[in-house]
């Protein structure tokens, strides 16, 4: 016995009676619906985040994740880092600073590659030896050094290569589209020999699309001064929130392009499917929540005779709602969070059942638990069960007393 | 009171008579939504995959080879002779030589790389359906020596190019000793536009075979042989037959390496969907329980009634499994109507409701197809029908048992 | 009605039944060795306050409870031997029922209610409507066959449950209370109904009521005090007409 | 108690009530005109045959139903002009409620469902449970508050009831049949602790029945035919003591 009342009346009808199989067997149902909703909608939104993630992993790793340029006069390698104040703004940004890991002045053209047999686009990136590039710890058969002011000696990707037919030694010719010389034979675009002296192989994406020259070779190609560059690169954090990057700080003229515009299309898509097969699930939960309805409706149909005591010994109506929000919506949450628990596990051990190890072909399954996410999965799902319930209490609270204890 | 079993007929008033705007009618409500609902999602689900399966058929299957022979020496053989040896393998519907390399088409400073493929109109269209899919029947008016290509839709869109304008394409220039030479820039008219709607568009070009052999300057030299199958899906061995028929030393491949994550892809989402929409009935007809157990509670002076007229066990069992079937039925029936209604008009759906938000669902440069197709299948109506009933019937065993372990002296005592 | 009381004539023979009910720790008695015996198409009335145990009387006599022990013979065969189905069929052909809430069926019409137990026996539509509306004219009621019972008067709505307690030609009628919520003139009316249908259809009557002044007018009467039958009705000769 | 009838002795009164209730296509008068007083601490029974409207009239006296027309005052406030939370307070402060069918919570002990208006009224548990314990023993079951409803016997189920009705020692009791399941004996001891409670604790009983042995013994009795409430109770004159 405890105070409050509706409480201590609620879960004691929980808990029922011997005879009163029916009504519990009902709500067990409700908390079952509900607990499959989630546990689904867990498990499958982890294993499309980890897909989602791998994706992210193997384009963004290597590739340039926002670049600041000047939309009308090139720039010079070092004005950024010269602490000059018109950038002060949008460095010292808090997200800004938060997000941005490290700046590195560099060259970046789409640029076309020749070789003896083959022709290919590609992206090409100038940086300097002591420069940090992600793609130095992958090459074979070179060592950064190679890439030396004048050399004019190139390291691509190493499908770049298969396509191109090079190997260590053979030559190619870089061309530079957006950059045009005058020659005797009109416009041709600007281009150079250079000597392949090794390649690089990330297994990634850009194994097919890049190659790396040494930054003072590609400002000649680009007909720049030695020390100007394209624009600086930014490594981010997290590539994929790159729409968080205040770019209004940006001082005048200067613009920052991002990953987006190459790669968009493709992760608009992973978040389309993610959302679509969010929807479909979350029809189970809905549906279980119409279980709720039902499963209270009966208990208040059942209760009715006991609502209408209550009522002749003085309790008010809105205690009779409280008593049966707390009974509805215990079952709804129960199964809420019980199907949180048992999602968080199937999605944690899902490699290690057997059916998918065979279904992927022994491939893991990438799995990625997003906290957030299963939070708000649970408290929706909880807040469902909350407004499935109501509409049950409601009736419950507006039962005639004189009609239910009437005999016939 | 016409012929229908006395059980089906008590079962029906049960349901119908109960008081409208009461509980019950609520809850028989509820599991009418759920079940419908998920009959409803299902069919339009697997609708729409057998859409892409036609699409993929069509878009894909029907335009890429299914096979490419591809000859390690150029010109071991006479092309002709080469085709007839592959023609003769069994499962080859026709075979046709191509030309094929990769180039850059540029227009100003815009810059793509597609794959340009020399072909023979005449033989071409024998294995592949591409003809529908060109734009301005630029298909009967490519011819040799014109300086004509016919550009992929996505490609033209990519460097704004127009059917009617011209542009150049890039391609290798290799001389006898391989020296490296300037790249061959070549200027062409586009004809007409490949409109398949996909990701093929984006990549792909094509010019007359002779003119493609006279840019790479190698005489009658031919890249490989493309075939088609009477049944694509065989490809794995029937490709294989058909290049070990030619009895030259030569490499082949299927579209199964290159297209195929896309069929797999979509029988595991179909999979996924059955399975998903499976578990919303099931959780739907948990209502069904309800209903009934309600129904049982409300009418359990009537079966009292009944005991006392005579009623056996089986009477009131097949009365409250007809009832569980028939809220089931009704719930089924009218997914099923609103399922079948979506699936039929999917597509036009859906093209309205981007048009709306401004939206692309599916992008064409990830997608082989840019709408959203639908396909009915009755089968699947039937399997879904079956499905939600079979549940229905499992759902309404447990209160029809309930019904008939009720006390009808206790009852009518009014304890 | 001849009064000779040899065997062949003996309907129901109830014999020490006791009938206890267990609810949670406690049991209460409800029918303490009950024993009497009643003629076919006798008029026998049992009087007693409610919650004397009569009500669970009228269904041990018609097998929709089991005594805890003694044994019911309903026209000489013992119901303890019968099975479920065996009883149903019992009561769908010998046994008809009358209560005091008439207990018809509210999604079906009074003709459909009178034929209910013809079409459960499986009896064809047509001969089931046919018998329905004849028994219903028999009870005055042929111009309210197609009504539903709510849309009946109490009376009309007794006169309903008669006819189809009778419908299949019983042997035996079983009535809790029959007149319970009726007022004075409605409960003659029945009382003289089921007067003429004994005497037509020979079918016997047994009545538990309160009403003191039905009871009065039926051929027997035996009283039910706290779960034991005693066939000198006190009750009755308080009631000094 | 004392008799005289100035205006502040009255505890309830009734002036014309009318109550219709709505079936399907026909309405019923279930109470015609009927008008009362009753005083405090005064022992009044309403007798008539069920469905005459007895407990219909109870439900208003408690503010559970609101009448077609007419007014019911008690203690001097009137019910139509409270609200649905004021008539609770009333309730669960100033009337207790005794049903024929005990009418206590299954789920919940004795003591529990004496406790209960306490608890509903905000009452702290130890002061709840000390005062339901305490009232327990007034009606004798102190060795019975941890058992369910389900485990007692009639008697005692319905001397919790009335344990629960006196807990909040409420001006007023209304009791629709409180014998209707109880044999003799038992209704007789309901009756002595009736009695004693309402000597002890001055609270008025109003108490509907068709038990006329019980009513007899009341200080004033009226009957009800047929929704019409009169003073002399022709029911009464013929069951003479």
């Amino acid at each position: 016995m405890y105070q409050p009342v509706s409480l201590f009346i609620a879960f004691r009808y929980l808990r029922g009676r011997p005879s009163d199989r029916f009504a519990r067997f009902v709500s067990f149902f409700s908390t079952l619906g509900i607990l499959l909703g989630v546990m689904s909608l867990i498990t499958v939104t982890s294993v499309m985040n980890g897909f989602e993630r791998e994706q992210e992993k193997s384009i963004l790793q290597f590739q340039p994740h926002a670049v600041i340029s000047n939309s009308t006069h090139p720039i010079s390698a070092t004005e950024l880092l010269s602490s000059d104040p018109k950038f002060k703004p949008f460095l010292n940004n808090k997200t800004n600073a938060k997000d941005i890991l490290r700046i590195e002045p560099f060259i970046q053209a789409d640029v076309v590659l020749q070789s003896a047999q083959n022709i290919a686009p590609a992206l090409m990136i100038g940086v300097l030896p002591d420069q940090y590039e992600p793609l130095f710890d992958f090459f074979y058969f070179a060592e950064k050094t190679d890439l030396s002011a004048g050399s004019y000696n190139t390291v691509i990707g190493s499908e770049l290569a298969n396509n191109l037919g090079v190997t260590k030694g053979d030559e190619i010719r870089i061309l530079v589209p957006s950059v045009t010389q005058f020659t005797p034979m009109g416009r041709i675009p600007s281009q150079r020999i250079f000597k392949v002296v090794g390649i690089f192989q990330s297994n990634n994406q850009v194994d097919g699309t890049q190659l790396l020259v040494n930054r003072v070779d590609a400002s000649k190609l680009m007909r720049l001064k030695n020390d100007e560059v394209t624009g600086w690169r930014l490594f981010l954090d997290r590539p994929l929130n790159v729409s968080q990057i205040d770019t209004t700080l940006l001082p005048e003229s200067f613009i920052l392009t991002d990953w987006r515009e190459r790669q968009g299309e493709l992760f608009q898509a992973i978040k389309m499917e993610k959302n679509m097969m969010g929807l479909l699930l979350s029809l189970i939960i809905a549906v279980a929540s119409f279980n709720i309805v039902t499963s209270l409706s009966l208990i208040v149909m059942e209760k009715q005779g006991e609502i209408a005591i209550l009522q002749t010994i003085g309790l008010t109506k809105l205690k009779v709602l409280a008593i049966f929000i707390v009974q509805g919506a215990s079952s709804g949450v129960l199964g809420a969070i019980l199907g949180t628990l048992f999602g968080f596990l199937l999605a944690s051990q899902i490699n290690n059942l057997p059916i998918i190890g065979s279904m992927m072909g022994g491939r893991e399954l990438p799995i990625v638990l997003d906290f957030s996410q299963i939070l708000m999965i649970m408290l929706s799902a909880i807040a469902i069960a909350l407004l499935s319930a109501l509409y049950p209490a409601l009736r419950a609270s507006s039962i005639m007393p004189a009609q239910a204890l009437r005999y016939e | 009171m016409f012929a229908l079993p006395l059980t089906l007929k008590t079962a029906l008033r049960f349901s119908r008579g109960k008081k409208r705007g009461g509980m019950v009618s609520l809850i028989s409500l509820f599991s009418t939504l759920g079940i419908s609902l998920g009959v409803a999602v299902l069919i339009v689900g697997l609708s729409a995959m057998n859409g892409f399966e036609r699409e993929l058929v069509n878009r894909v299957l029907g335009v890429v080879p299914h096979g490419e022979i591809i000859p390690e020496q150029p010109m071991q053989i006479e092309t002709n002779l080469l085709v007839n040896r592959i023609e003769a393998s069994d499962g080859v519907v026709a075979a046709a030589p191509y030309v094929s390399m990769t180039g850059l088409v540029e227009n100003g400073i815009h810059l793509q790389t597609i794959q340009i493929k020399g072909i023979d109109t005449d033989l071409e269209s024998k294995i592949s359906a591409l003809p529908k899919f060109i734009s301005d029947n630029a298909w009967n008016s490519l011819q040799p020596d014109k300086n004509q290509i016919i550009l992929g839709a996505g490609a033209a869109r990519s460097i704004g190019a127009k059917v009617g304008q011209s542009v150049t394409i890039i391609i290798p220039n290799s001389s006898a000793d391989l020296k490296l030479q300037q790249p061959k820039r070549i200027r062409l008219q586009i004809i007409g536009l490949i409109e398949l709607g996909g990701l093929i568009d984006h990549s792909l070009g094509l010019i007359p075979l002779e003119d493609a052999q006279s840019y790479l300057g190698k005489g009658q030299e031919i890249t490989g042989v493309g075939l088609k199958l009477s049944d694509p899906f065989q490809a794995r061995t029937q490709v294989k037959k058909a290049a070990e028929n030619t009895r030259l030393s030569l490499h082949y491949n299927s579209w199964i390496n290159q297209y195929g994550f896309m069929y797999n892809d979509i029988q595991m989402i179909r999979g996924i969907m059955y399975l998903a929409m499976v578990l919303v009935m099931a959780v739907a007809c948990f209502n069904i329980v309800s209903t009934l157990v309600v129904a049982v509670k409300e009418k359990s002076t009537d079966i009292a009634i009944l005991r006392t007229l005579g009623a056996k066990n089986r009477f009131i069992l097949s009365i409250f499994i007809w009832y569980g079937l028939i809220s089931g039925f009704i719930g089924t029936f009218i997914g099923a109507l609103i399922g079948i209604a979506a699936a039929l008009y999917l597509t036009n759906v859906i093209n309205a409701l981007e048009a709306m938000l401004g939206v692309e669902f599916l992008s064409a440069d990830i997608y082989f197809v840019d709408f959203l197709p639908s396909e009915l299948h009755l089968l699947d109506v039937f399997l879904v029908f079956t499905t939600s009933i079979v549940l229905s019937l499992v759902a309404s065993l447990y209160p029809a048992n309930r019904a008939i372990k009720l006390e009808p002296a206790k009852i009518l005592s009014g304890q | 009605m001849n009064n000779s009381s040899n065997l062949d004539s003996i309907l129901v023979n109830c014999d020490n039944v006791v009938k206890m009910y267990q609810e949670g720790t406690n049991q209460t008695l409800v029918l303490n060795n009950v024993s009497f015996q009643m003629k076919k198409s006798e008029l026998l009335a049992i009087v007693g306050s409610s919650g004397s145990g009569k009500s669970t009387l009228l269904h041990l006599l018609g097998g929709l409870d089991t005594p805890t022990s003694g044994e019911i013979y309903f026209s000489h065969n013992k119901l303890s031997s019968l099975n479920n189905d065996q009883r149903a069929v019992m009561r769908n052909q010998h046994i008809g029922f009358i209560y005091q809430f008439h207990h018809l069926l509210p999604d079906f019409s009074s003709l459909e209610n009178v034929a209910m137990p013809l079409l459960i026996s499986g009896e064809s539509v047509a001969n089931a409507k046919k018998k329905a509306s004849s028994m219903l004219a028999k009870v005055g009621l042929a111009h309210r066959s197609s009504h539903r019972p709510s849309e009946l008067s109490g009376g009309e709505r007794q006169r309903v449950a008669i006819a189809r307690a009778l419908i299949n030609d019983p042997l035996l009628v079983l009535a809790d209370e029959p007149t319970g919520n009726l007022d004075q003139k409605n409960a003659n009316d029945i009382f003289e109904l089921i007067k003429s249908l004994n005497e037509i259809q020979k079918t016997a009557f047994l009545v538990v009521t309160h009403d003191l002044n039905l009871a009065k007018k039926m051929d027997k009467q035996l009283e039910m005090r706290d779960g034991i039958l005693s066939d000198k009705p006190m009750l009755l000769e308080q009631f000094s007409k």
